[in-house]
């Protein structure tokens, strides 16, 4: 029997590498996660009552929130295409493991749509008046969030596969999963702009991420390997 | 039918090409003479303001910029509905060539906004009607480029986006009459106002003629990147490769 | 095709529901190296369905399938290595072109050097369109590009569903030419196709599903 | 020459009858709207350090971001999988006034992503500590602007659907332009909770619809004729 | 087809690109009542970008299409009620069943009781599958309820674009009697085919594209 020839890791190097291609190839999109997160983000003065106070009291929130929603509006379009024009079948046929490749998908997710809310999220929190020492805090925990939701997000998006209607069923699905990413950032943000320690939900935020990334691997390949029936 | 042949041999590509690479030092120089004047008469012979003192000599940029931002969205709607309704590739063009001049000045505004707020409001930003609604307007040229940018045909691209130029150019009063409609922060209408001007003489001219100066730089910016729109679009054509034949053999007899 | 010479796929009695529809009724299909098996049918006896049970998407409820002796579950990644399947689909990404797809496409498996893709795109007839985004090719150019895939994939099993849809006539003849030259070498092809395949008789074997 | 026979208002109703029937083949999807609606108001909660004070300050301003989120994101299916299986090429075949079928279609887009969330609204508001008096204002502002959202959103679903990128795309064109909703709804709201008269933010929201009537579906007639192209 | 008749399409010296490449270079092509055109080309010549420009979704730069004697662009939703389109994709809702699809397609130009549809899929071999969700169906017989929908468009001009795929070699054999017969009705036909059309001479007139 004759096995594939390529290392398992160069192949998940090479979808990666793939998927960042594809998406630079149309580069101005690789900005649409951070214009949404943007917009998001202004639409809440524009609702509330201007009054600066309120808007400091809010910020951890609407940056949780409007980061979540943004990696989340992304999350759709991660394996739909593949599905449509038939890569991912292909995918499953090449004889890599195919939770490996998916979780190269997956990071390429994460640096498309988390790695640039890592930095957009200091400047919208400093436009609702938010205190700038908490930035350092900010940025990690959004770092992980956003990582432990493209994981979570791997596996609704697998799921959802089947059905016609993407995006809304996969919110549905993902949401519930990702509360307690959403409970740990806000809180480690808002204890960092009452100049207190976050470590401790930082610390929780970290456990929960290697805790997604040795399960939601295997749970992607599984969904996916349903879907393709 | 007179008017109309004119028109067309106007919006043919090589005309037009030429036209506007005429028309660059007309706007360029008169541009540079205004800005100038504008700046000098406002930073040096402009008396400093009774409350704000020096800082308010952002004026001269801020707002010609800000007004620029809003005219520059008007032509561009008006220009992609003149292309659409009569399928002329030129006035796409223009619309094209508009976009990033007038988000540049939006962002301008937003700049020199964000500096002056710093001083007079003691923040850099502040969620009021205004100051969002013109980053609003910010958004509306980003999204006009995005989808521009999403369309590898440019004749559809063309289309697609003058119908969004068309639909966003409701918004230019609203953020226009935004700080009549709710009480904010920002400086109401001083200069564009019912009853006149409320401001010295002084402090006026100088920002009159920065005003044009900008409007002048605009006008002269588009006609270089008309000309750059213009060649992108017509890279196959005849005339364009007549043109380059003939600057070759100039540089080659040369 | 190393030891594509024991190459033995067979399909033991397979059942398959679909939906309300039982679509293969205890099918038995067995193909040996060197056997070109044109799968024919009228619309909807489940050519599809077969092929994509044999491709390991659908499980069927009863049977079994082995390739060389053991049954596909037991190996399943050296059973995809060796097998090459052409759906519906033509699994191009429109924004890469023809060669970036077959790269991405082939290295997965085995390293492929871009002359060896360059070379297998020109005896398909779309050498021309090698640098241009798969989007804008015409759907039989699209269909010719998702076959050099295969071509290059050194698989020994090579399922096709209705590889000549779109193709035109110099297209077909090529092309079934190429599948014939690969079962020669000891490679096994199933090829749906409603058409008749042109070749010199007892080359192929038709099988007729009902 | 013959022309359809069919009337142009029963061909309209034809298309509503048909998106309706669509969408209840699968009616578990009919309650995505409001229910990510309500899983967006929850996550506000959770993100916020939850003063009941605070929380009153802000339900108008969450109501109306998730509502308008929610019913945005419903948008993106709007053409997508007609243009994908070659429905909406057919549409603009019948010798109907495309202007009037697609207008069906936005109508139709309404009563399954807006009119749910007319109900939903007033409870949130109520979960969040608001007054329920302002529940009749509440209700009609976000019936008035939903309608507009769907109507201004039909043109930018038309517009994105000859690019790729659907969701993120279409997002960054329709907020801005929804905006003046989100200001008028949002005071609207706001006054009405104060126990003051509402009356002009509510006129100039129907202003803004009877604005969006008469012109965005010849601006979606537009757009798919391009898309198509 | 009331006044088929003098049903009579002319696309005049038509030029298009495609990117940028030059697909139709002033293309002249005349239908007559009663003709059956079938479009020949190999792969990637244009046949395609044709019918759609004929259909009305492409803008030739250069030329014009007359029906009748007038611009098409004179009378937009005249020209779209004397023409049905069957492109690559089938226009059928995978969630509704053939007769759903059929009612809510063909209603939108003209009331058309139910036993007409049911009488139609009976001819085309799809009346076992009428009221099951069309996402089930096979790819043929697929292609089959979206053929429906053409013949009851009461359409004078067709446009079909490769009709005959995936279709098993009866239905292709059915299908091209089904469109002679239209034609010979006074309807016009425009067909393309990559296969050879099997009917007597002279009822076909080939068009090839180079
Ligand atoms: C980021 C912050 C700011 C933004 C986005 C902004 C935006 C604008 C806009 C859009 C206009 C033109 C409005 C129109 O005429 O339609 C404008 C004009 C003006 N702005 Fe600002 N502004 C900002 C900060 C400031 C500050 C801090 C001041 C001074 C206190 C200021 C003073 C003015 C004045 C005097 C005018 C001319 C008013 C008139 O006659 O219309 N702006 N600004
Ligand atoms: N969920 C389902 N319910 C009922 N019937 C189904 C279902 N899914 C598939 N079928 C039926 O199963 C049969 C098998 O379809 P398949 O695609 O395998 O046929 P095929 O031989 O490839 O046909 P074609 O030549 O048209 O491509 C079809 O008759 C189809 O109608
Ligand atoms: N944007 C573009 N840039 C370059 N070439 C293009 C572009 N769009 C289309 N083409 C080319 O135009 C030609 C016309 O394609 P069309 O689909 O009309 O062909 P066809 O005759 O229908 O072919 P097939 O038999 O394969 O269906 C193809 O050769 C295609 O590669
Ligand atoms: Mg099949
Ligand atoms: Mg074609």
């Amino acid at each position: 029997m004759i096995l594939a020839t390529t290392a398992p890791l160069r192949a998940a190097g090479l979808v990666l590498r793939r998927d960042l291609a594809l998406a630079f190839r149309r580069w101005e999109q690789v900005t649409h996660p951070v214009v949404f997160f943007l917009m998001v983000a202004t639409l809440f003065p524009l609702a509330l009552n201007p009054k600066p106070s309120l808007l400091a009291d809010v910020a951890a929130g609407v940056v949780w929130v409007s980061a979540l929603l943004s990696s989340m509006l992304a999350l759709e379009t991660l394996y739909r295409a593949d599905v449509e024009d038939g890569t991912l079948e292909q995918l499953t046929l090449t004889g890599q493991p195919l939770a490996l490749l998916l979780l190269a998908k997956t990071v390429a997710h994460w640096i498309l749509s988390g790695l640039p809310l890592v930095l957009a999220a200091p400047v919208v929190a400093i436009a609702f008046g938010a205190d700038a020492a908490a930035n350092a805090v900010l940025m990690t925990a959004i770092a992980l969030g956003t990582a432990v939701l493209s994981l979570i997000g791997s596996v609704g998006a697998a799921l959802t596969l089947g059905s016609r209607r993407g995006s809304v069923l996969l919110s549905l699905l993902v949401l519930p999963l990702i509360m307690p990413v959403l409970i740990f950032g806000a809180r480690a943000t808002a204890l960092a702009m009452h100049g207190e320690s976050a470590e401790g939900p930082l610390w929780l935020l970290g456990a929960l991420l290697i805790l997604a990334l040795t399960l939601t691997p295997f749970a992607s390949a599984a969904a996916v390997r349903i879907s393709l029936e | 039918m007179g008017t109309w042949t004119w028109f067309h041999k106007l919006s043919s590509p090589p005309h037009c090409y030429r036209i506007a690479g005429q028309l660059i030092p007309w706007f360029a120089i008169p541009a540079a003479l205004l800005i100038v004047a504008g700046i000098y008469g406002g930073l040096v012979r402009a008396p400093a303001d009774y409350q704000q003192g020096d800082a308010f000599r952002i004026i001269y940029v801020h707002a010609p910029a800000a007004w620029l931002s809003l005219m520059c969205y008007t032509v561009m709607a008006v220009a992609a509905a003149v292309g659409l309704v009569w399928r002329i590739k030129l006035a796409h063009a223009l619309a094209a060539a508009t976009a990033p001049i007038g988000a540049s000045f939006a962002l301008l505004c937003l700049a020199t906004g964000s500096i002056w707020g710093k001083p007079m409001w003691g923040t850099w930003w502040t969620w009021d009607a205004r100051l969002t609604s013109q980053l609003i307007l910010l958004f509306l040229y980003l999204g006009y480029q995005a989808l521009r940018s999403a369309y590898d045909d440019i004749g559809k691209a063309d289309r697609a986006s003058a119908v969004l130029a068309i639909v966003g150019v409701v918004n230019v009063p609203i953020i226009h009459f935004s700080v009549n409609w709710w009480n904010s922060l920002h400086q109401g209408s001083t200069v564009l106002r019912r009853g006149g001007p409320a401001m010295p003489a002084s402090m006026l001219v100088p920002l009159i003629l920065c005003f044009f100066g900008f409007t002048f730089l605009y006008a002269a910016l588009a006609c270089v990147r008309v000309r750059a729109e213009v060649l992108r679009r017509e890279r196959n054509a005849h005339w364009l490769q007549d043109l380059a034949g003939r600057r070759g053999r100039t540089e080659s007899a040369t | 095709m190393a030891d594509a010479v024991d190459a033995h796929l067979v399909a033991d009695h397979l059942h398959l529901w679909r939906g309300q529809r039982h679509v293969l009724r205890g099918l038995y299909v067995e193909a040996r190296a060197g056997e070109f098996i044109h799968l024919k049918g009228a619309n909807g006896t489940g050519k599809t369905s077969l092929l994509r049970t044999l491709a390991g998407f659908l499980w069927p409820e009863e049977g079994e399938i082995r390739w060389c002796g053991q049954p596909v579950g037991q190996d399943r990644d050296g059973y995809a290595v060796a097998m090459a399947y052409l759906g519906h689909e033509n699994a191009l990404k429109g924004d890469l072109t023809a060669l970036e797809n077959l790269h991405y496409a082939t290295n997965l498996r085995h390293a492929t050097p871009q002359s060896a893709q360059r070379a297998v795109l020109e005896r398909l007839g779309v050498a021309a369109q090698a640098d241009l985004p798969t989007r804008v090719l015409s759907a039989g150019q699209k269909r010719r590009v998702a076959m050099a895939r295969v071509l290059l994939s050194r698989a020994t099993l090579w399922l096709l569903d209705e590889p000549f849809t779109n193709l035109d006539t110099q297209g077909v003849t090529d092309l079934a030419a190429l599948v014939a030259e690969h079962t020669r070498q000891g490679g096994i092809a199933l090829v749906t196709s409603h058409a008749a395949i042109a070749l010199a008789e007892g080359q192929v074997r038709e099988l007729v599903l009902a």
